[in-house]
């Protein structure tokens, strides 16, 4: 039987399983291979708080969805065209995600009545009328994959772990997939337990066999590589490009890294990443609180090191004192805060944008701190870097407002240059800068207004700094009225004369009315929404913000060149309350906190609202 | 693995030819205590006894919390960092565990260092950071005029307590044996030789070092430490630690106890060879521990001197260690070579 | 010789002196003669963050103002007309501030060239031409009082210490103070060393038979009493009538307090005075830090207590993680922030605003809190028992924003009926709120949006609480999207909702051009230079924030029927930044950051500007 | 002064008269740990202890921070509270102080406890406050997936450690009788009557009460303390310490060592009477640290048990008693009075 080949320019899969089903893996190795084929792709993992949560609970679901195309995108897609669901837990809880007519491959193992109560199914959905809309290939994976195995020395429950690769192989055929990289990371994976290497091995191949061979499948489909800007490609998430970003600005900026971090969800994996990269003179301690680590941080920054902090927002808060502190005394230093759902305790493992407000304000007294976002997995990289040019530069904390989603996600990557990268290096202080021979450690740069970095060990350069107010040039404890509105003002006017670059406008014929702006992790949905109205032949324009403070100086005039201005986040209308205090222009918001990612269509509607408004 | 931890103390940290003096030290701050202080007598001390380190001075850092006696670093002709109420030891750790040719010296109070800042003092020390920190105990929160501390007797009437504190107070020396510390002892700003003297050993020693120095606050807990100041009796009540003799005061000695503990007794019931000889290298900190609870009740025998003070690895010299290995293991760090380290493909 | 006696209606008087010289106490004696009397007053106490500086250091200059008037009056007062300087540091500290033509009573026996020198004065200014502009009174102050208790049986330092009544007595009988409140005192303050009561009581009378008998004075002065609504009044400073205001607030919510406090200056004196008063069932409980300080409050809130704690700025900084947490747990909870100047340790005994936007943001994810602050020392009373009828009936934390400036100064206080106090009290849940009889912790109020508060020892309504997001209703744990953006809106939503008063305008011919707007302490200098604009004949309207969390309903309203709207404060624009995002008005912003409250004056200029621009 | 302080335990709590079984203690929330995880042994274990003590559900409170462990009180029918990372000793004391009418447990992990919340930990201890201080100790992250904690051994390969921890970790025992706790103990997860029996004296003691629970956490640490459960070794290593009895274990024995501690020998070697007996009671805290120290080197030998109960008053008690002492000098409070109480002026 020749089967038909059907191509596609992309394609959405979201694998679902229990959190012990190994869809993560599954996906990562779908990635990868997809990412070798030369596909553009972006990736949206889904996991839950728990560990373990009980197996086949609707807690319990752990996802992955890839979206993959012929062409760049920009979002790990709205709606899965396929949803793989290892068990019943699975189909229900992403069902409600999934249009009607897309395709449903379903492990029937694991429909039992046992399973089926657990999630409330009365009857089995892939058995009555209920999942007729869709196309169910009803694939008994688990028994498939034992079957596969009988030859080998393993255990059932052995064998059925290798169920997820089984169905790797399976997905693999259906969408053309290279299979050498995953056989290779297997045996790579499972190199002291050769017998298991095989097994996996074999459950792939049996899975991608039982496609061709099956008439389940009476289809598959191409999805042909996109033509990407030519360069050498990596899949990375945020979270990896971040950590790379970090070591690239400590080699950039000739300055050891010292990382002060205290592991929470979703930053530790930072803290993990830097924790493998010792030969690059990068030291990483793992602090008693985040207190601590913001502390340590600081003080290796005293020191001549570049201190860094990677957190989440509870963990923020807490650092709030101490990023004061490096706020008077003017040392470099880098808050990575990935942000996730608050208030509190919030949803951990979800995604969010609020706390934009609590990074500009959320400190004692002025103490202006300036902000870059990154806007994509990639960009991950290059904001590190960014932020670590602004706090050496400026001598200043910098936050860095990553979010869950940017961190777990992935996309390709086209690596740089390392002899394009910025040199962001600044030279410690080590003479004298006083009229008469003594040294003054507030004495500012007359551009920057920096003050001078004079490190422990310098000769002749001992001062002394701390949190109380200073004496502006001295640096002497001051209570003189005068002196602290001067200081003040120098700590604001220093923030807000950083040197970032222009709001760029996407706007091709320079003639929308509407103006769509947005910071961070939602531009990639933004941009495909905006995408969408073109292709209908509508019109909008976009800008997005990388920098939150200070503001892109031409902030007002592209915000007041616009009829309308929408501003979608994932928050209350932090941007926005910033912006209309500034400007005056009464942006519009567009706010979901659902702990996700926006949609390229929910916003594509709701960008279309606003150019049909009045 | 290296010749780091060939160092003890301040081994790693650039000694200086220059002869120094006292006046090296000052700053040209003025010093802004209470007239009486006892913080004054701790920083002469300080000054003093500074020189003899033959350091550079340039190398030599006072990290601070908030507090009367946090002010200290601004009196130092060396670098200084007075930082936020309770956070010098996490501060010091990252400048100490990054720098490890510094030497880093933490001055903090009873509430900075016990009240606000317990938990960075107790992992500082469990994790060994090669640190001289200062406790300056007054048991008293001067700064902000006299509220009971951690350190303050139970029943303590102040302006926070005024019918009596009710929080059993903590004993600094069992806390921080109890936290593992390597080194720890206690003195007093009275008596200068004894702070200098415990001040070279705790400079001599590689890892944390906590020091409780009992500081009158003659303004807010005048007169705390007493009875270890009073001719009459200090010579009676004080028990002088010093490694491999025996502990005793002019009167009492220190002997094992029936109960199996320690106890103190009369010197002159006892003979010489049942005094408990001072092992202040004793792996096992039980004896160490025992000793600072002699002080219960109050006063009546005090053990001065050094505690405890076992060598075990300094946190930043593991630190460089690993480092190290990481270099001879896979070369220095290369950017390049990272960023190509994963799963990559060319396009065009 | 009669001396001439000469009418005023208002004096402003500053004693300054070493931190030992007893200014404090002196100003404090002055004061309540003044209040007997039937003055209306207001004073502004400054001390130095050292407890003791070395003597006769300008850092140890410690002084105390008082304003009196036959009037109401509403600020210490810009500068004053006398100065009473005990040693060459109090004078040039303070010269500044003490117009051409003013008093200057100086203590020549502190004039010694060492004392000079220490503040480097190279001439004994008493002596040489450059206090010609100023009318100097030289009084050997401290060898008078020495000379007149040569009787007593003193060391001479103790009888030099009673200089600063020599002084008080001096200055009571040059402003026809009444004495007995003063001798009284002396006698009871000393009840246990009679000798140095008496002492003291002969140094007071010795001073003031010194301005009777000298010819250094030659006229006295006399400020009629003020006509002051009837009532029974004491004067009293902003902490204590906070502290009286969270007592009262337990007596009329009928729970009991609970404090959670670490020492902070300008906070601590609430601590102090609340836990003067346990006979009212009060617990205070200082605590390690002020994590646990706000923790322990919000334990105690959780089992039916008034949960309070008192800070300042670093150490709201520190407590943001928990608040965040009473934000989701939705318990009723007072933060009360004495705001000082900052950033981080800043200038801890000085005052500022700039606390505003932390309290507003300062915290991860989307939690808002409510916000009130007192406009004077008194109200500080009246703010804390609306901030704990919000607490309680909203069920939600608070922030209370005091600042240094109605911390230490004080004013006569009208006596509240106690029968005239709001009851605030609210039932605690006793029973089901469950269709099916369960209890739902989440089941919100209809009106007020406030869950349930059912506390331990509540049989039958045992449930669990917690900072992971929760599910509207039965409040278990929930990370569903929807559930999610409903519970953050429905927070917002709860506060938005709480009803506080409109904003009300003094505009009293009802057409001034511009409209002066401020929050808390600023208060009264900005309606003083607003009396003054008046009194040239100007016009401008006042409006006073109390609650900056929610505003007021009409604000908007208010803001847009002026022409210009002027907001002075004492941070670089942080309310004008919230009223600028909400109601795009463009608000003026005026702002000095020196660690002071504005001067009337000062203020009077700015608004003339406005008024007069354009 | 007042009766409040004869009340031991839970004296204080009301007793219900309905009979109680394991059931009336599980909430209708579904349990979500790994399978295997040694919490729902904890769990179980205490579900079917809570019965035994005979109080009002309504009137006990599980407060808990963030952790695996921590998610505990969610299901317990009893009143709960998940706050936030580190800081259930605060919330707990807030609510104890106020409320002694109530049974306050407050459920920890090692890193909860000692890491980010050490000082409320070591603070509620010396206060005294009467809390049951449950300290999961599973000696890992387990929540955020496997990082060493400050119990994990030195050389502990972790995602954020992947050449090794560098610091020494703490001895809970140690940490808290150094921080003047009143009542510490140790048992594991999988010897249900010893933890009950734990338990049990925790619950019957008035003032904090510390216990360590050896918890495997199977994901990211199994088998920590699989010595102490292999029917291999575990009696020979395991030293019982119950108040009142020789401390031994099936063959080894604890005596005072020459140097003036105490050692473990063979326990035929040495004769009854040369054994330790067990004093929890002793005052003085010195050989119940020595007792702690035994487990040096790790699982060499382990004392479980009740290591130290000493009456000491209790901080809610003192509290309320002062509270009392001043209505009965004053009188209650009365607001009016209150206002009326400086110096006031009529005025019309
Ligand atoms: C975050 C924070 N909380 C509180 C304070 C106020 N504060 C400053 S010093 C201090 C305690 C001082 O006591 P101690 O550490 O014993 O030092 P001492 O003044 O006695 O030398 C306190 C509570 C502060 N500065 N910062
Ligand atoms: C302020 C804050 N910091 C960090 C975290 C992330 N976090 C949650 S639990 C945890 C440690 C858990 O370890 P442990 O206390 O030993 O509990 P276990 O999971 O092992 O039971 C961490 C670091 C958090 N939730 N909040
Ligand atoms: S208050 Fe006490 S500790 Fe502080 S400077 Fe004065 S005497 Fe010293
Ligand atoms: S990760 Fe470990 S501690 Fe957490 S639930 Fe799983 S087994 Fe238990
Ligand atoms: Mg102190
Ligand atoms: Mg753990």
């Amino acid at each position: 039987m020749t089967k038909q080949v059907q191509q596609l320019d992309r394609v959405i899969i979201r694998f679902a399983g229990d959190s012990g089903d190994g869809m993560q893996l599954t996906g990562d190795r779908f990635t990868a291979g997809t990412a070798e084929f030369g596909n553009d792709l972006s990736t949206l993992p889904n996991f839950p708080a728990e560990i373990r949560a009980p197996a086949g609970t609707l807690p319990g679901v752990s996802s992955f969805q890839l979206h993959f195309a012929d062409h760049d995108i920009l979002t790990p897609g709205d709606a899965p065209n396929v949803l793989v669901a290892m068990n019943p837990a699975a189909l229900k809880a992403n069902l409600g995600d999934l249009p009607r007519g897309s395709d449903i491959i379903a492990n029937t193992d694991e429909f039992t009545k046992r399973n089926l109560q657990k999630v409330g199914y009365a009857a089995n959905p892939l058995e009555d009328d209920s999942l007729s809309e869709w196309r169910v290939h009803a694939v008994p994976l688990t028994s498939l994959t034992v079957k596969a195995l009988e030859g080998f020395d393993l255990s059932k429950k052995d064998a059925e772990r290798s169920k997820n690769m089984f169905a790797l192989g399976l997905l693999s055929w259906l969408y053309h997939r290279p299979t050498e990289h995953t056989i290779k990371f297997l045996e790579q994976k499972f190199a002291k337990k050769p017998e298991i290497a095989k097994a996996n091995i074999a459950a792939f191949q049996a899975g991608w066999n039982y496609g061709e061979t099956t008439e389940s499948f009476s289809v598959s489909y191409e999805v042909k590589p996109a033509q990407l800007t030519p360069g050498i490609y990596r899949n990375i998430s945020g979270n990896q490009a971040l950590a790379y970003g970090l070591i690239a600005a400590s080699v950039q900026s000739k300055l050891p890294l010292f990382l002060g971090s205290y592991p929470i969800t979703p930053a530790s994996d930072i803290l993990h990443e830097l924790s493998k990269h010792k030969k690059f003179g990068i030291r990483t301690f793992q602090a008693e609180d985040e207190i601590a680590g913001v502390g340590a941080a600081l003080g290796a920054a005293f020191g001549g090191a570049l201190g860094v902090t990677t957190t989440s927002g509870p963990g923020v808060a807490l650092k709030a004192e101490t990023v004061g502190l490096a706020v008077t005394t003017e040392l470099p230093l880098i808050i990575v805060d990935v942000q996730r759902a608050g208030p509190s305790t919030g949803m951990p493992t979800k995604t969010e944008q609020t706390d934009l407000l609590m990074a500009m304000f959320g400190r004692n007294g002025e103490s202006p701190v300036p902000i870059v976002a990154p806007m994509s997995p990639c960009d991950c990289f290059d904001a590190a870097i960014e932020a670590a040019r602004i706090a050496v530069k400026y001598r200043t904390p910098v936050m860095l407002l990553s979010d869950g989603y940017l961190a777990n996600g992935s996309e390709p990557w086209r690596l740089p240059e390392v002899s394009d990268l910025p040199d962001i290096s600044q030279e410690f202080t080590t003479t004298p800068n006083g009229d008469d021979g003594e040294f003054l450690p507030y004495k500012r740069d007359a551009e920057t207004l920096a003050r001078p970095w004079a490190i422990p060990g310098t000769a002749g350069l001992e001062h002394r700094i701390g949190g109380i107010e200073k004496a502006d040039g001295t640096g002497n404890i001051s209570y003189d009225p005068d002196n602290h509105d001067l200081m003040v003002r120098s700590r604001a006017a220093k923030i807000a004369g950083i040197d970032v670059p222009d709001l760029e406008v996407d706007d091709p014929d320079a003639d929308a009315k509407v103006l769509v702006i947005g910071w961070g992790s939602t531009y990639g949905p933004i941009a495909a929404a905006i995408r969408r109205i073109r292709r209908n032949g509508g019109k909008a324009a976009q800008a997005h913000f990388r920098h939150l403070n200070p503001l892109p100086a031409n902030t007002g005039e592209v915000l007041k060149r616009y009829d309308k201005v929408l501003l979608p986040e994932i928050n209350l209308g932090q941007l926005a309350l910033l912006l209309r205090a500034r400007y005056l222009v009464d942006v519009i918001s567009y706010n979901r906190v659902r702990g996700l990612p926006f949609k390229a269509e929910e916003l594509a509607g709701v960008i279309q609202d606003v150019i049909d408004s009045d | 693995m290296t010749e780091l931890l060939n160092g003890r103390g301040l081994s790693l940290v650039p000694k200086t030819d220059v002869k120094q003096g006292l006046k090296d030290f000052k700053s040209d701050q003025e010093v802004r205590w209470c007239p009486g202080c006892g913080d004054y007598a701790i920083l002469a001390a300080v000054q003093s006894f500074l020189p003899e380190l033959g350091l550079k001075r340039e190398n030599i850092v006072f990290v601070s919390g908030i507090g009367c006696s946090s002010r200290f670093p601004y009196y130092l002709n060396t670098y200084g960092f007075h930082s936020i109420h309770g956070r010098a030891p996490a501060i010091a750790t990252g400048l100490a565990a990054s720098r490890p040719d510094l030497s880093v010296w933490v001055i903090t109070g009873d509430g900075d260092a016990l009240s606000i800042g317990g938990n960075h003092l107790i992992h500082a020390l469990r994790r060994n950071v090669n640190l001289n920190i200062l406790l300056f105990n007054n048991r008293i929160y001067g700064l902000t005029k006299g509220q009971y501390s951690p350190t303050s007797e139970v029943g303590k009437i102040t302006k926070s307590t005024p019918m009596g504190s009710l929080d059993k107070p903590f004993n600094p020396i069992s806390l921080a044996i109890g936290a593992e510390a390597s080194f720890v002892a206690r003195t007093i700003d009275s008596d200068r030789k004894h702070l200098q003297s415990v001040l070279r050993e705790a400079t001599a020693h590689r890892g944390a070092s906590l020091v409780e120095i009992y500081q009158n606050c003659n303004i807010f807990n005048d007169n705390a430490f007493e009875p270890l100041k009073d001719p009459e009796v200090r010579d009676d009540i004080t028990l002088r630690l010093e490694h491999g003799q025996p502990i005793v005061s002019a009167s009492k000695a220190v002997v094992r106890a029936a109960s199996g503990g320690i106890e103190v007794v009369a010197r002159d019931g006892v003979s010489e060879d049942e005094i408990l000889v001072h092992d202040a290298h004793n792996p096992d900190p039980s004896i160490a521990f025992a000793l600072s609870r002699l002080d219960e009740p109050a006063f009546e025998h005090v053990p001065i001197g050094v505690f405890r003070s076992v060598d075990r690895p300094s946190y930043e010299v593991a630190m460089a260690e690993q480092m190290e290995e990481a270099v001879q293991q896979k070369g220095p760090g290369d950017l390049s070579e990272l960023l190509l380290g994963g799963d990559t493909w060319r396009i065009g």
